[in-house]
């Protein structure tokens, strides 16, 4: 198939359910409607309404359901339907879903995805913006995942699917419907928790996510002229970390520059600086840079570009660190 | 089921409000009103001049008749889809449309206005108007709390805690539901196996009421006497009113996936605008120079509200930083001269 | 209230079960069991030798007549104060210790129990059992999920939304309240205005029954009839078990701050097991010598799980970093591996 | 007064409360009983049952109140029984009381004080150690305090309760107990965002807050016969974070070690990190080093004192940043 990422995750969520009737989907909308989005499309007019399955509208009750669904032998694909929403669930997640296995020594595993679109750029309403990543990665016993680009998004998708953990499932929805790509309609796994160098460079690293990457993209082509060549990762899954693909580029380039649109502090930027810090210290030739939102509130569409890490800002972010 | 006024404009005598001819009168032009600056908006967002937002077609009795019961010193606790309560409030709808329009400017809300924000999470603005209450209590101010929703809030936890919290307290909330039988593609029987929603009430100790929700007259005096009954110390009250959403959810969503036309139609023969018009009619209230003068009104008044909406630019970059401590912390300061710097190297 | 036993111990013939005599002893010994563990817990806690725990003494009826009334298959997901329940199911007290001891070993379930594990968050655990519901339901599973809680979940959002959810898609979940009339300090008179909390199912479409939570028999048959509908496909059921806590709210607490002593005093004459015994008694099934067998087996059995517990260690430190993922990543071998090396260096 | 945490923190709110009476207290058990640690011991007696309301069982009713209280013009403390409950009311944190005051543009502000005892340390249940004081550093519109003595509890309690601010204020209730000192009965504050050097040194800067100040002391004890005397920052404030302080005390040491009780990824530990390494990475002689809980969930009490960071875990890492 050459499609966008909407359709290539469609394409994961279909193909998974008739692979394995344990696979079910539920949230709000995600079934006459499609969901908002129209991520899953079709699928209750192909697996019905037990397996896609329309709730009312209470976050901590879909998972908290997605959570005993699992444990009874399920696994379920929950869809928040917006980043901003997720919170009312947020004590299903952290007290529950990432502790049963361990509260349970094993005995009973909560392998459901919960799914995200994410971030700003959308010219959305307030909390239709949002980007916490950051907040799931501290929390013991989550994975968190992120794709960039269609073809990523299938093989992510997938494996979330079928990984023994809850896996929070990012979607970037500046990047739903920005570009088409070829996507196997073969059944692939990209195994989470592996980074990917989507540009090789020199003199610096790049590190990025979901629609950051795009942005990163296009700064790096920008200084380009300059005699800059920064090389650039993507890290598809941000918990647990990929250190050694970050590690080996710092060591190699010497320099590092984070970029994220979620607010700085305490950002997962902050992360991954410590831990270049704590192991490439000696092979850095200049701070470790973060360009990210502002720690404010994601503003309303007309001024969000105020907020959002714009190719301009990472550029400059690119001249500061080279010219320490 | 409370209804004064039925479909046909026909009226219930003994439970007819008292109302002035002023009154009657100004309830239709706010109801006319509602009807034209959403409208407006429908039309400027089909324009690109304005973002995403939910139409209120349909909800203006239920909106203006509920609204038009407060006092001075009572507060609106409202949502996303209420904009027949800032009209009948008086709400200059120029923040209403720059809200709406993405411009940080919107955000304003004047202090002559007991009115809360809009709240987007669904259901979450209910402990909050609970806590009006709580403070009003304890300030043994005498007022009333009126808290909007639609019906996919009663699914929420939130509603819940705060229901029960006003139950315990008896506060004086009067908790409103538009019962618009659809939140987006969910019809009301898929979200709860509860036969009413004003049943729910039972489960918090005090009343639950239906009400005609496209029937002016019975939104007034429903929420009147709630409100009164809260006032008195007697507690807080919900009050579902049942109504349809005759638009679509919002303006990217398209209501024909999910629902056919035919429901929708049959729910347009319950217009609450001319329901209302055939009893002013019948009162001798109402005449074709009337509705003309109604008409130009609204226009008019809308009309300027998007002018000065449109005219107003958005705020400087210090306004984005300034409104979230009391103080701007140093880091907030390094961040807002960093994007201050980074624009004017942009523009060089 | 559903009663079949009174606090004098007479029957209401009518509503009598019909239990073999083996079925009443051993609801019988379930119940003189259940105090007995309970007993020893809190002077093993005084001793120091478990942590701070939940004493169900007063609830042995309730939890005893309800788990009874269970099939291997159905689905049991207890909260914090269930001591009653894990006897009836024959679940290996030794965890039950272990985990009140703070041993993580204390963690384990074993796979022949469908018992989920203690949810700590007061009414979190609710959602989940209706997603074991929705499970069943579409796996055509005839099971019946019984979760329990006490009064003051029915305050949570958790519990709104889960029974919400299970009215709407008629899960075979049966809800069982012990509302024992208190929450730490609080009175259920203060946690909601509502008058019963059976009442409550109202708002969800489906029963809600009161239950005299002292009567064992009475307990049995209202789950067994609760969980026979769910199996038949016909919804789930809010039970409210009327009771009383009356020990402290955990060994941290001192009850007397805030309830009267007399207030504790009379729930005592309507202990659950002293009503039981009457019963039995007048059925010719009790004498003073199968007391003492039934206690004497009671203490050996809680003796030889008390002795397993303190006999088992806690478990290695890999078990600490083993069950937080399905597979060690990096980083927690890397945090495993640093903690070892340091504990080595510190022997040293 | 000379008195423990406990005290100091009961006397704060008392003088508060006679001082303005706009200032209320809600939550669970803290009327009647007086709080399950007694910090709001007598109040309801002294102050009646509208200013010091015993609640049901509701997080989010909790916090959404008492948002609803502070629009209306009063000044609500919320006690969340124990940090671990907090997730359940996280929407309202998040969601309202961080934005009221921009979502309003400045019309509505939400000066409340959410306190809550934290941490591991004391043989508790599950859920009842936790730490996640990371999460609330993310959020913009929060502010974070942690006491660390009786004196600064009462500072710091009282300048929340004054602030216009949100604030978590998280008590380590390891410490509620853990000491006396000289508290003055007088009124005093302790402004917000201000750092405190708690012990001068040399070749190294601890920075830590909350019960991990006296582990650190200890270990900054037990090294002093190496010839090693660590400087000791108790941040006090998490958010917004005193980086004058730290920057200046680690561009004066050169080293930098921080430690804290919560899961290591994510941490507030790594922003600090991430923040000497952009402001003072040519000062440093050493990488980075952080002690800190395990990523994974607080073990129940037998195997707690695996996690907790213990002194002699400290000055491993403190011997293992001097020898780098
Ligand atoms: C907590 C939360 N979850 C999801 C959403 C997304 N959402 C916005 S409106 C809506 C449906 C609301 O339906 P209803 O409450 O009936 O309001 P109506 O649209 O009918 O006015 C949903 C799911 C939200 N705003 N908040
Ligand atoms: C979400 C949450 N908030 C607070 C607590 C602290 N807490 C533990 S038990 C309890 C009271 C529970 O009362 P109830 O549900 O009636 O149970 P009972 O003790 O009567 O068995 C409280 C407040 C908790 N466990 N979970
Ligand atoms: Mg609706
Ligand atoms: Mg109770």
């Amino acid at each position: 198939m050459n499609g966008n990422m909407v359709q290539a995750l469609n394409q994961a969520l279909e193909q998974e359910m008739l692979r394995d009737d344990r696979v079910v989907i539920l949230g709000e909308d995600v079934g006459v409607d499609g969901g908002v989005f129209r991520v899953t499309e079709g699928l209750l007019q192909t697996f019905g309404d037990e397996r896609v399955i329309d709730t009312p509208l209470a976050e901590s009750g879909i998972i908290g359901a997605a959570i005993g669904m699992a444990v009874y032998g399920l696994r379920p694909i929950a869809e928040i339907q917006f980043m901003g929403f997720v919170f009312p669930g947020f004590n299903q997640i952290v007290s529950h879903a990432a502790r049963l296995r361990n509260r349970s020594r094993g005995r009973f595993t909560v392998p459901i995805v919960i799914r995200m679109p994410y971030g700003a750029g959308v010219k959305a309403l307030e909390l239709h913006s949002e980007s916490t990543e950051a907040l799931f990665c501290h929390i013991p016993g989550l994975k968190v995942v992120v794709p960039s680009s269609p073809f990523d998004a299938k093989g992510l998708l997938v494996a979330s699917i079928r990984s023994g953990d809850p896996v929070i499932f990012l979607e970037p929805k500046k990047l739903y419907r920005a570009g088409r790509q070829d996507v196997p309609d073969d059944d692939y796994e990209i195994p989470l928790g592996t980074a990917k160098v989507v540009r090789e460079g020199e003199g610096l690293t790049i590190i990025c996510w979901g629609a950051m990457v795009p942005q990163a993209q296009e700064a790096a082509e920008a200084v380009e002229e300059k005699g800059i060549f920064p090389e650039i990762i993507d890290l598809r899954t941000l918990s647990p970390l990929d250190h050694e693909t970050i590690i080996q580029s710092v060591q190699h380039t010497g320099r590092a520059l984070i970029v994220h649109e979620a607010p700085k502090t305490c950002g997962l930027g902050a992360e991954i600086a410590a831990q270049i810090n704590e192991k490439a210290l000696l092979n850095l030739e200049a701070p470790i840079l973060r360009i990210t939102g502002q720690d404010i509130v994601v503003p309303l569409p007309k001024s969000e570009n105020y907020y959002y890490p714009s190719p301009a800002r990472i550029v400059r972010g690119i001249k500061k660190t080279m010219e320490f | 089921m409370l209804q004064i006024l039925n479909e046909k404009g026909d009226v219930k005598k003994d439970l007819e409000p008292k109302l002035s001819k002023g009154d009657l009168k100004k309830l239709y032009s706010f109801m006319v009103t509602t009807r034209v600056a959403d409208t407006k908006a429908l039309k400027l967002q089909r324009q690109g001049r304005m973002g995403t937002f939910a139409q209120s077609l349909g909800h203006e009795a239920c909106q203006v008749g509920s609204a038009y019961a407060l006092e001075t010193n009572d507060w609106t606790v409202p949502y996303f889809r209420d904009l027949g309560t800032y009209v009948t409030l008086g709400f200059p709808l120029k923040y209403w449309y720059l809200y709406w329009m993405g411009n940080e400017e919107g955000m304003h809300i004047p202090k002559e206005f007991n009115l809360f924000t809009i709240t987007v999470p669904v259901g979450s603005q209910l402990p909050q108007a609970v806590g009006l209450g709580l403070a009003a209590n304890l300030k043994k101010d005498r007022i009333g709390i009126l808290s909007t929703f639609s019906d996919e809030a009663t699914s929420t936890g939130d509603f819940h805690e705060a229901l029960n919290f006003a139950g315990v307290y008896r506060t004086p909330n009067v908790f409103l539901c538009y019962n618009n039988q659809y939140a987006i593609s969910m019809p009301r029987s898929k979200q709860t196996a509860s036969k009413t929603i004003a049943q729910k009430a039972t489960a918090y100790g005090f009343d639950g009421v239906l009400v005609d929700g496209n029937d002016v007259l019975a939104m007034y005096v429903a929420t009147q006497e709630a409100l009164n009954k809260a006032k008195n110390g007697d507690g807080p009250t919900l009050i579902e009113a049942y109504t349809y959403r005759r638009a679509n959810h919002t303006t990217s969503d398209d209501a024909s996936k999910y629902r056919p036309a035919e429901e929708v139609e049959a729910w347009e023969k319950k217009d609450p605008i001319d329901r209302f018009r055939i009893y002013l009619k019948t009162k001798g209230l109402w005449n074709e120079s009337f509705e003309k003068q109604v008409q130009k009104d609204a226009e008019e008044q809308v009309e300027k509200e998007v002018r000065d909406a449109e005219a107003t630019p958005s705020p400087p970059i210090e306004d984005l930083f300034s409104h979230t401590y009391s103080d701007i912390p140093q880091k907030l300061k390094e961040q807002m001269d960093e994007l201050k710097a980074g624009l004017n190297e942009d523009d060089q």
